[in-house]
């Protein structure tokens, strides 16, 4: 595990603070335990192998800059080869203001990564409609084509028409009416 | 009070601003850009906000993200720290549109103080020093004659429509100033169309001292001494310290006075800092930072104050919590600021550190936003930490900062430390005998 | 001055020396068990000794291996911290037979100073107040009365034999002491055979107070206010502030006076401190600690100076750099001793510390002989490091340490930060509302 | 490289300093753990691979910089192979004063681990003859038996004869008359 709570901000466990959530937490430098969970990683995939009765198994993963793991097993005529560190990394510290919407949804990928994410380009407040009340601009299971506007993020007073970046459908939505949005943040899934 | 402030920063300053809020019980929230997300003023902040991606343009030093950060996290005022839009007299404007308080002095006084001659102008109307000069043109050699002996020499004849050295001459004494005077005309006249020249006294080996003022927006203003950061490379500040090695008890109160009164007199709001060129026992005003310095902390050391804390409480209307009565000098501070550079070149080094580990004991203090494993981003500043020695006197100082520097550890990357180990054996610096082409004349003599 | 100064001490104390030998100019020579070969201390010096087993009795504690890591590195002198030689008279003994300077008092006062007996006699001859008691034994109820009138109720009656609380007995008053001199006089018939009893003023919430004091060994001695330290558990301290929370200017000023004028009047040399209880306005005297201690640092906040240095200077032979007249308190310091414990068990828990991240800015001191990756080892004491906090009144000295113990990181053991945590918390401790007897119950009360 | 010069020590190279032979150095705190732990990992591969009665099992995993593990682990006919980083670890600073001597013998093992290493009792100063001028007790190539004085070393004017452990011939003087002796530090090998 990459990360050691506790580390590197005023937020230890003992230190009461209403906005520590997510926070509080660092990449530990030196990385001991990567062995363990590589091992617990590999052993999976050595089990996968073994019950699946496959020959081979390759994977590849990137952590980060210097940090990736290849793993290739096989058994008999099956080679089992493993290639990630169980570095499921918990995004990293999720910023405490925009983190709501995303601390909601705790899934373990990180959805900004999703090739289908609609990211904010800017910073400011999400409104789902064009006005109070009013029907949203979409949900999901619509089909939206390129240009639509998905969502509305203020910024300084100025009501910003989010666009679709392509054709798709709305697999998910990420942030709600009123939120808070930081730049970069995921908005949307459209496939 | 405060109950949330947006540091409008990154960095050592983000840090120091961040300190000054958990220690008042003030909510912190940082701004980011992307390249920022793991640096460690958005862990220390109880909340951050990523606001752009890396480039300052989008991020730090864009208004409408950082207003729209504020909006978002219901921060009711902005630290701006040194630099990025600390100065910038527009975003000071858009915030009072916007009910936000700048923790810092009004957009005017940050326009006034922005634009060189209105503030040379605004400077001398207050009473405060400039270099002496003609007022305007000097039409004849006689003039030129009347001027040089008004302030003696040596003088600089300038052309008035001048820049980048064209036109312009040093005459040490009466007899030069002829051949400076016509030399200049003609040279100006062949460079810009127009003979006008001026004339203005000439420093020849300068000190950089600048005078610590503090406004309450009321009226009411201190000084709190000097520093003298002479020790610059390229006009940039490596080594302060204070109180200046060479200035008199004397000379500190009368300047200090001077300038107190005049940002008292225009209801001045926080720190602020006017800059000098000294010598032989004169200051000469060379502009007014409407900000806090980068090297604030020489001045908290000497004064036992906090002047984070001190921003703050004025801009929430508080009143200043001390009186000049009350401001003495204890000891001695030196600042050295060490750069992600590689010396002698002073090439930018930035990269991964792989141990940080700060000097400790009496006497010392860092503001370093490095931890161990933390990796400099190439897109902003090389300053990655400030180290502080406060002695009792200056050789305790001095021998303060040499053990402290010995003890710092910044590894995987190259920074500006061993310039300061090699300053330290300099027999100038030792003494204090330095001025501002000193560092330059070194560095050419040492590294070549 | 020396040249040379070997520092038979380990862990933070031994940095402590370290530094202070490095601002000086002065080469330092650490000593080391086998355990800490790769201690801070040892990495720090200029050279170091290897002069033993892990086992404390065959290292720092053996004088003979001492004293020849003295003589093969060329030590002049020796710096014993605190703890271990510190307050060993033969130690300092046998350095005066193979001429090498202690720095520290004579082995005369320390041998005065460790017998409790010797050196309560040897406080009141000297004029320093002590609790006051009948004269030796009390042979019966109209002298017992007579006592007691003396200097008041609530006393203690206490068998001359005694010890571990047998024969002895609390009295409120007057009506209380007849059956309480009874008791304690059969008590101690009983238990040691002799119905002998003194009595003594009882105190029931002192606080501790402890005055530093330095002296230069010809006579001149003087002090440097008080220190609260009465937070301690099973008589370890563990929170310790300068200037006392409830010392009047006029009591520092005549208790300091009194300890001054002792220690000067014997002609002490060097650091020491003179320890007391203090209740209702009066001091009584415990003990003296011949050395300098764990909790010098908020002396030196308050105070601008260096003890460390101060000691090593008297020691060769120059006079002190201050005078009475030159001690002025400034601010308010704190300091929290951070100890690799389990709370609240205070189990220790050596082990490798991962990372370790020092708190800095403005007002924090950190002494830690900790670095990232050091094993810390489980024969010695628990103390790891101690955060000292400076401000200009106590509340902001709380704030800079509740901040500072926020950004300190010691991972991969566990520690006593998070009990000042808690202790911050608490409004007794937010006003300064405790005595000696506070944190035992509050750790009762807190954690069962 | 598990040593980075420099750290934790006031002796940086720009920092002169008589004194800074052999210091200045800091074990990376890295150090130590990659072996045990690497040990453990490609143990763990190992028991893996049995259980799960794979044929062959690679990793190549990627820590930062300079710092990765490869492993193949295979049954067949079991061939362990391992490329671990070259961790060629430098004997951690010799102590400043002592180092005279086992400095001039710069050789990677450390004489102190050596099995007939005889190291010193005590901290004092090496005399190797038993009066200024007189033939030393023993030389090089000597035959000694056990409790014969192989030299003396003077604390507190004391002096300590130091006799041989066991019997046998003296292959190695790691000390010179006159140089001040750390405790613990190898004086003569013996074998």
């Amino acid at each position: 595990m990459l990360f050691t709570p506790g580390q590197l901000a005023y937020k230890r466990p003992t230190h009461a603070d209403p906005c520590e959530t997510g926070k509080g937490v660092i990449e530990d430098s030196m990385t001991n335990e990567p062995h363990e969970q590589d091992v617990a990683f590999i052993q999976a995939l050595a089990e996968l192998l073994h019950k699946n009765e496959l020959t081979e198994l390759t994977v590849k993963r990137e952590y980060g800059e210097n940090d990736s793991l290849n793993v290739r097993v096989s058994r008999q005529t099956q080679v089992v080869s493993v290639a990630a560190p169980a570095v499921a990394a918990a995004p990293m510290a999720a910023p405490a203001v925009a983190a709501a919407p995303a601390a909601a949804a705790p899934s373990v990928e990180d959805p900004a990564q999703h090739p289908g994410a609609v990211t904010s380009p800017m910073v400011g407040t999400a409104y789902m409609a064009a006005e109070p009340g009013a029907a949203p601009f979409v949900s999901v299971g619509a089909q939206v084509s390129e240009g639509q506007t998905l969502l509305i993020i203020e910024a300084m007073k100025t009501m910003n028409h989010i666009p679709a970046p392509k054709s798709g459908t709305v697999k998910r939505i990420l942030v709600e009416d009123g939120s808070p949005i930081e730049y970069g943040a995921p908005l949307m899934i459209i496939e | 009070m405060f109950e949330k402030i947006l540091i409008a920063n990154r960095g050592e300053i983000a840090l120091r601003v961040i300190r000054a809020c958990r220690e008042m019980g003030i909510k912190s929230v940082a701004v980011h850009s992307t390249a920022d997300s793991d640096a460690m003023h958005v862990r220390m902040a109880d909340e951050s906000v990523c606001i752009g991606p890396n480039s300052s343009a989008q991020s730090y030093l864009s208004i409408p993200a950082i207003v729209s950060a504020c909006e978002i996290s219901g921060a009711e005022a902005i630290h701006p720290g040194y630099g990025f839009l600390s100065e910038n007299a527009s975003f000071v404007q858009v915030l009072e549109d916007h009910g936000i308080t700048f923790i810092g002095p009004t957009a005017e006084h940050i326009r006034v103080m922005g634009d060189k001659i209105t503030a040379k102008e605004t400077a001398k109307a207050l009473g405060i020093p400039v270099v002496p000069g003609s007022e305007g043109g000097v039409p004849d050699m006689a003039a030129a004659l009347k001027v040089g002996e008004s302030f003696g020499y040596p003088v600089l004849v300038k052309a008035t429509a001048g820049g980048g050295g064209r036109g312009m001459k040093l005459a040490r004494n009466a007899a030069e100033l002829e051949t400076a005077f016509r030399t200049a005309r003609s040279e100006a006249k062949a460079a810009f169309g127009n003979d006008e020249v001026y004339i203005e006294k000439y420093l020849e080996k300068p000190r950089h001292i600048e005078i610590q003022v503090f406004g309450d927006g009321k009226g009411n203003a201190v000084y709190l001494g000097e520093r003298d950061c002479s020790l610059q490379r390229r006009h940039q500040k490596v080594f302060e310290e204070a109180p200046g090695p060479v200035i008199t008890p004397e000379q500190r109160a009368r300047i200090g006075k001077i300038c107190a009164d005049a940002v008292g007199s225009i209801n001045y709001i926080g720190a602020g800092t006017i800059e000098f060129l000294f010598e032989d026992g004169e200051f000469y005003f060379i502009e007014m930072n409407t900000r806090l310095q980068v090297e604030h902390p020489v001045t908290e050391a000497i004064f036992g104050v906090d002047l984070v804390r001190e921003q703050i409480r004025v801009a929430a209307g508080l009143p200043m919590s001390f009186t000049q009565d009350e401001l003495e000098i204890n000891g001695h501070a030196i600042e050295v600021r060490i750069n992600a550079e590689k010396i002698p070149e002073f090439a930018p080094r930035p990269g991964k550190v792989k141990m940080f580990h700060a000097p400790g004991g009496l006497g010392v203090r860092m503001d370093s936003a490095l931890y161990g494993g933390y990796s400099i981003p190439p897109y902003y500043d090389s300053l990655i930490g400030k180290l502080i020695v406060h002695g009792r006197d200056r050789p305790e100082a001095l021998a303060r900062l040499r053990r402290a520097l010995g003890e710092l550890i910044i590894d995987g990357i190259e920074t500006t430390v061993p310039l300061f180990d090699a300053l330290l054996d300099e027999p100038d610096i030792q003494t204090g005998n330095y001025n501002i082409h000193w560092l330059e004349k070194w560095l050419a003599a040492t590294y070549g």
